[in-house]
């Protein structure tokens, strides 16, 4: 999983630098976009998904204690906020696009769009990790290193938010 | 038993992407009313050029998603192995059949995406690429009637005392085949319910193929129960010989 | 230090927010209005992205634990993605 | 029968997999040199622009496409030695099925589309330029647009890796099939932008994509020379 995890590190490390050098070209047309994005459920969506990451921590933690049915509560917690964050990304791309800053508005909001789409993309291949990690907490002889795998990935995903924040969100 | 979880496997993935085509049905512009023949190419550049955003995504979606059906054919390809018939022809039959209809499919798509790309196109052009794809996706109906026919004479002779899939998905595949057959007609007819908008070239081919679809589903499915259920009796057999010798 | 597992965690988690929080508060400290560029503000928010990425690696991942080589890496990511945003940005 | 010599025993299998690096090489060779469809000219060239575009690579084009059209079918061997290695697999051959069916897909709108359609438009260079402009959209959509059948292959090559018991293929590799599906998301937008990143020339959909194949069908190709060399030359299942 590890391999995995570094590899995408770095495949969003390129997109971030196409979107800088994009950003570069245009600083006002990216600031002036920035504006028209709800700094506050940004904000609340990094919460939520540092929430769900710390859950998995401490899922993980109460594996290794096997106290696998805490460990599975702990995991369904995660998922649950996962989906919170789903929600209320659908919620915000809705009302941008509603508002009629859509994919094809400017180049912020190409790659706003983007970004965040495959973000999200990998929150939903996410939610199938966690099931199987939750599946392999069910079984009386669990192995511990698909849990820690399973938990690596979903903080892979939050890490790539914590940027994505930045970049998207907040950075003048 | 990690072998079977394939199959099912195969038909989440199908269903998901299944409902996700249904939304992308729904968003097309042109099939609420399908678009008519009739349409002057200036009438089709402005239809290009008015809903550019929602063509492109129903037909992104599609793109992305049609070809995500082939699991749920596989298995039906992997169940028609299983049946008792003389030999395994008709699911090789199947899995080709399979294969160009769904070709046609993903052409059909790439051509409206493409009349989407450029609506301030030349309008005779616009209208050749619009003519391209409707036609390409509603008439070519062969290489799905080959699909149904194969299915239905496989069941028909599947001569297992609980046949893989039950008699009646057979009569419902060829009744679906004859559904569809009329679309045909619609590479010449512009007016009236043969024609590519019609009630029978249009709703009546979709409609019917998307019922078939969920009954295909479910039919693969109770077909995986079953063969979950033969193979553990397959398993605790040779164990009550066993048993019984002693 | 001492901690217990789970303490660590809720005390990284608490760290992750009011930073979050902090970034938050930095980019509307200014009025909502105001959008103008201000290097000050990216830097602090750079600052920030770097200390939360790093207690998710080293923390929550539990990079700190782990072979040398992997230790590299993230810490080879995350300096090659600050400093080219940061290059990008100043240029 | 006493047990032949492993050359011999695996011969059809070397063959399909020799296929391989001789058919990537000649793709490459294809795309990149003779038809200039990788990397691809800009899709916000006016209609001249195409018009010049195909009068000064008319002939490369031709050479170009005329040979892929012959040697296409390595992209069928390649397949058929995949699903066979699946085949081996401890899944179900359901997925073997899908992978043949998948590529075979593929072929055509993924490949051949944009072949035929160059050849037509260099076919005769006095057409109608704006039709010329249209075949132009064709090749080049349909070639780097197919995105279902490319993404459905790696969704499955990617399963059937990480449930195989067998181990035909190590688990790593079925994450580098999964940046592909990722890719193919990310190539979607060509069919809406003309400029940028997202366009067919663009720094994501395409560079980054075609970086990322690059280190997919390096690795793929060592890793069948390896599930072959593994293969027991004994009692080879159908």
């Amino acid at each position: 999983m590890w391999l995995f995890v570094l590899g995408d590190l770095f495949i969003f490390l390129a997109y971030f630098v196409i979107f800088m050098i994009y950003r570069r070209w245009d600083p006002t047309l990216f600031l002036g976009s920035e504006r028209h994005l709800d700094l506050a459920i940004g904000a609340i969506n990094t919460l939520v998904l540092l929430t769900s990451s710390c859950l998995v921590a401490l899922g993980v933690g109460a594996a290794r204690r096997a106290q696998l049915q805490r460990a599975a509560r702990f995991v369904q917690g995660a998922i649950a906020c996962g989906a919170l964050f789903l929600a209320l990304k659908a919620f915000e791309w809705v009302r941008l696009a509603h508002d009629g800053y859509t994919f094809t508005h400017n180049n912020f909001f190409m790659f706003f769009f983007a970004l965040t789409g495959v973000h999200a993309f990998h929150i939903l291949m996410g939610f199938i990790v966690l099931a199987v990690v939750r599946r392999e907490l069910r079984t009386d002889h669990f192995r511990e290193h698909v849990v820690v795998a399973g938990a690596v990935y979903w903080h892979m995903v939050d890490l790539i938010w914590v940027v994505l924040f930045a970049l998207l969100y907040v950075m003048r | 038993m990690p072998a079977l979880n394939v199959q099912r496997i195969s038909l989440w993935i199908s269903l998901g992407f299944g409902a996700v085509m249904l939304v992308a049905f729904v968003a097309f512009p042109g099939f609420f009313p399908p678009m008519s023949p009739r349409m002057s190419a200036d009438q089709v550049a402005a239809f290009y050029r008015d809903h550019q955003s929602a063509i492109r995504f129903s037909m992104i979606t599609f793109n992305f998603c049609s070809v995500m059906l082939m699991p749920l054919y596989m298995v039906v390809v992997y169940q028609m192995k299983r049946m008792a018939t003389p030999t395994q022809v008709f699911a090789y039959s199947y899995l080709s059949a399979v294969v160009s209809g769904a070709t046609l499919f993903a052409l059909a798509d790439l051509f409206w995406l493409i009349a989407a790309f450029r609506p301030e196109r030349d309008p005779n052009l616009t209208m050749l690429l619009n003519d391209l794809a409707w036609i390409t996706f509603v008439t070519p109906v062969g290489m799905l009637i080959g699909q149904n026919l194969c299915l239905a004479l496989g069941i028909f002779f599947d001569s297992r005392p609980r046949p893989i899939f039950p008699r009646w998905v057979a009569v419902v595949s060829v009744v679906t085949a004859l559904a569809m057959a009329p679309s045909a007609a619609a590479v010449a007819v512009r007016t009236g319910p043969l024609a590519w908008n019609g009630v029978v070239s249009f709703w009546l081919r979709t409609g019917a193929y998307a019922v078939f679809l969920a009954v295909l589903f479910f039919a693969a499915r109770s077909a995986i129960n079953q063969e979950e259920r033969d193979e553990a009796s397959d398993a605790l057999e040779p164990m009550e010989a066993a048993g019984a010798a002693v | 230090m001492q901690l217990s597992f789970n303490r660590r965690i809720t005390l990284v988690w608490s760290l992750l927010c009011i930073l979050t929080i902090t970034s938050w508060l930095l980019a509307s400290a200014r009025g909502h209005r105001e959008f103008s560029p201000s290097t000050g503000v990216t830097i602090g928010i750079l600052v920030a992205v770097v200390v939360k990425s790093r207690l998710i690696i080293q923390q929550f991942m539990e990079v700190r634990a782990a072979p040398n080589w992997l230790r590299h890496v993230t810490d080879g990511w995350l300096a090659l993605l600050v400093a080219s945003i940061l290059a990008l940005y100043l240029w | 029968m006493t047990a032949a010599p492993d050359r011999t025993g695996k011969r059809d299998l070397w063959i399909c997999w020799w296929t391989a690096p001789v058919f990537y090489l000649l793709f490459g060779l294809i795309f990149v040199l003779l038809t200039r469809v990788m990397p691809p000219p800009r899709p916000s060239m006016s209609t001249a622009q195409i018009g010049a575009f195909f009068a000064e690579h008319r002939t490369t084009i031709q050479i170009g496409f005329a040979l892929l059209i012959v040697v296409i079918a390595g992209s069928a061997v390649l397949s058929g030695l995949v699903a066979y290695q699946m085949k081996r697999m401890s899944v179900q051959p359901v997925f073997a099925y899908g992978y043949i069916a998948t590529l075979a897909v593929g072929a055509v709108p993924g490949c051949l589309l944009c072949a035929i359609s160059f050849l037509t438009a260099t076919f005769r260079p006095d057409r109608d330029p704006h039709q010329i402009a249209m075949l132009y959209d064709v090749a080049l959509l349909s070639f780097v647009g197919s995105l279902g059948c490319f993404a459905a292959q790696y969704l499955i090559l990617a399963i059937a890796i990480l449930l195989d018991k067998n181990k035909i293929f190590p688990t790593w590799f079925a994450y580098v099939s999964i940046w592909q599906i990722v890719t193919e998301l990310l190539a979607a937008p060509v069919f809406i932008f003309k400029h940028g990143p997202f366009a067919w020339n663009g720094a994501i959909a395409f560079y980054e994509g075609t970086l990322l194949f690059g280190v997919y069908i390096s690795c793929f190709i060592p890793l069948l020379r390896k599930a072959i060399q593994q293969q027991p030359s004994e009692r080879l299942p159908a």
